[in-house]
């Protein structure tokens, strides 16, 4: 979807740095006490197994905009997983608003324990690939053109790379497409290559000849240029 | 103007402070249904502040710095040269080791969500995952860089990597010169974060000191 | 410039309606008793001559995306015209915080009176074209394909537009060119044509086969295709 | 989260309180400074109020309803046409008429501002200026059509008309079935503003009575 979670290619936020020059600027990652919290919640949630990653970034990047590029990004999570949970009928938005368990749980395939957090981030049980059931369609140095589509729908193709063309130059995996999965539509695994594209191509003749940007796409992204 | 200003600034404050009591509940909520137990979010919020941040990306840097065979085993692949040393951990699944030359500088950004090689690196900074940052990165490398205080030479390509996929970036900054002899330890003292992330280079031996 | 402004082809900001059907919705053009104040001072201030409409535009698209999507609009207004006033010191940033005068006005073209309101409203002297000083390049049929531009500075060719293929639809005239009058740089007047994309070019081929978008552009927006 | 709506809604509210007291010393310094007068002000919002409004572009659209002539003027040169009636006001300086037909409906918008013919339809409403508006008319405006009740058939194209140049369109609504004999200002009553923008047609005489 072309939602405020599609930035790349905006103007007009403003600097990234404060304290320009400072060697490993921003050492905390966290800016406030309840955000360790949500981390560590969204990481736990994961074990009862009721949504994959892909969903749960489309209802991150699902709610307004105007919030998104606004809210402080554990906040973001937080809609994101109430989001989650309420659809799932894991909570109901009168127990969000007083705390208060009013209902009983659904049922879930797991709860994780503290003895086996470093078991669990550690298992690999996230990897994205998925056995090889055909060839690949395209080989590295092949130019490629991407489609120019604008779902509603959860993609990973930006609105900065749309009808573009670049080269391939990596092949992947067979991996988990995000387009079907994060949309409640299966794996749907597809070919993943990383495509460079020139600075040039993406945004104009102004830009530096040697600049380049890559992006990982599948080939339901693209057809030969 | 600046009246405006302070009131949205008021108006964050009072935000983080409804923030609190909000996942206070949140997470009591969470614990009476069952979901999750707090003990687990305490580890998870624990590992991430003591054993699963940069210093695992620094020692990947350092043996391809000083292991040619290493080296060749990252180029060819990543994924597997990092897991044997023991980092496979989540958000580092599928890696990409991209080497920073003369020739060619590389950044990582993800414009579309928070993207990030949390096994070697740990949790993103703030940073990384604001409306600057991602809208920027991609249009404009060399402004975000020269923030960074990191001038890249115009006869030097910038190469940004736009995590788009669940693969993930770890950039192996160029080996500081004056190096020669320095021990692994030492040389792990030279790679930062931002070094890793590509907004900055390895510190000099003097930046170090 | 990619701001917070180039609205167009977004996702996520939520109905447009809140009253279905209502034959004709929101009648009512204020929602404060400060807007209409806004837009009667905006007016009144053009006579004094310090600034075009497109310098205007640019000035209120210049404020961060996050404050463009979130503010009444009438207030990204008045964020636009104190950024002018402040850029040519008509005013200082003490003197608006406080609203008492403590510097000497700067000398400009003209005040407008309220006997000479109906007519300076109606004067046209608003109006963009300029005398025509060379032949147009295309004609009514001709296909074009809009330029891959990205600039930081003001442009009226929008982000969904670009590196498109249309068709021209009307010949408007030789008209002031906005991405050099809204950035400063005098009129530098264009042919100004009417072109039309399909549905299908700019957002995929998903879009009902008949439908189009035009768009006005002057001609260093785009090539024969 | 409706708690924190909750929150945001209280925050508008203070906004807006706030812009009242930021406009009225923007307004006495404006005048102090000699910039404006405060009663020109009243003028231009007065004659928006009260004069300059959709009022006008209905006259215009039943002239051409029931004026060959000035129906093939308004084609052939909307700008001249309507000033020929005394609408020269600004924000009229170009005019395009657009007719809609049983082939194509027209509708209008200004994704990148608020470029609206105020010599015609006078301010334009909050929602033609919102995200919302500009950004799905492009995209989506069968979506947004119907969310105006107004349902255009799958047959009929829909031609948006985005406002990017001092270029201003006035729509003019197909004509209802039934209003052969009526006269103009009876025909006037049935010409929205809304049907001039084509997010509406014009109301059936049953919607009118």
């Amino acid at each position: 979807m072309n939602g405020g979670q599609d930035l790349g290619g905006m103007h007009g936020f403003g600097p990234v740095v404060s304290e320009p020059g400072k060697p490993d600027y921003d050492v905390e990652n966290y800016h406030a006490h309840w955000e360790p919290r949500v981390m560590g919640m969204v990481v736990a949630m994961g074990a009862c197994g009721q949504w994959n990653i892909d969903i749960s970034r489309h209802a991150r990047e699902s709610i307004s905009p105007a919030e998104y590029v606004t809210f402080p990004y554990y906040k973001i999570w937080t809609e994101g997983l109430e989001k989650l949970m309420l659809e799932r009928s894991m909570v109901t938005a009168e127990e969000l608003t007083t705390g208060e368990m009013r209902t009983p749980p659904i049922t879930v395939k797991g709860r994780l324990k503290k003895a086996d957090v470093w078991t669990a981030l550690h298992s690999l049980g996230g990897a994205a690939n998925r056995p090889e059931t055909r060839k690949q369609k395209f080989k590295v140095g092949d130019l490629v053109h991407t489609i120019n589509t604008h779902p509603t729908t959860h993609t990973r193709l930006p609105r900065y790379a749309r009808g573009r063309t670049g080269e391939i130059t990596k092949i992947l995996g067979f991996h988990v497409f995000p387009d079907s999965a994060g949309n409640g539509k299966g794996d749907d695994p597809q070919w993943l290559y990383q495509v460079r594209f020139t600075a040039q191509e993406l945004w104009g003749e102004d830009k530096n000849p040697r600049d380049t940007v890559t992006l990982d796409l599948w080939e339901p992204h693209f057809n030969s240029a | 103007m600046s009246g405006d200003h302070d009131h949205d600034g008021a108006h964050d404050h009072s935000h983080l402070s409804d923030m609190d009591a909000r996942i206070r509940a949140l997470e009591s909520l969470l614990v009476e249904k069952g979901y999750i137990e707090s003990e687990a979010v305490d580890e998870i919020v624990e590992l991430y502040e003591t054993k699963i941040g940069p210093r695992n990306g620094a020692h990947v840097v350092v043996k391809a710095w000083t292991e040619p065979e290493f080296e060749k085993w990252l180029r060819d692949d990543a994924t597997a040269a990092i897991h044997s040393l023991g980092y496979t951990s989540r958000q580092g699944e599928h890696m990409v080791a991209v080497f920073n030359s003369d020739d060619t500088h590389h950044m990582v950004v993800c414009t579309l969500c928070s993207c990030y090689p949390w096994s070697v690196l740990g949790l993103p900074p703030t940073w990384y995952k604001s409306p600057p940052y991602r809208s920027r990165s991609v249009i404009d490398p060399r402004g975000v860089l020269e923030e960074f205080g990191t001038v890249v030479p115009e006869s030097t390509a910038v190469e940004v990597h736009d995590s788009t996929a669940e693969t993930r970036y770890l950039v192996v900054p160029q080996r500081p010169a004056g190096t020669e002899d320095w021990t692994a330890e030492q040389l792990q003292k030279l790679v930062t974060r931002n070094s890793m992330i590509g907004t900055s280079f390895a510190l000099s031996p003097e930046q170090a000191t």
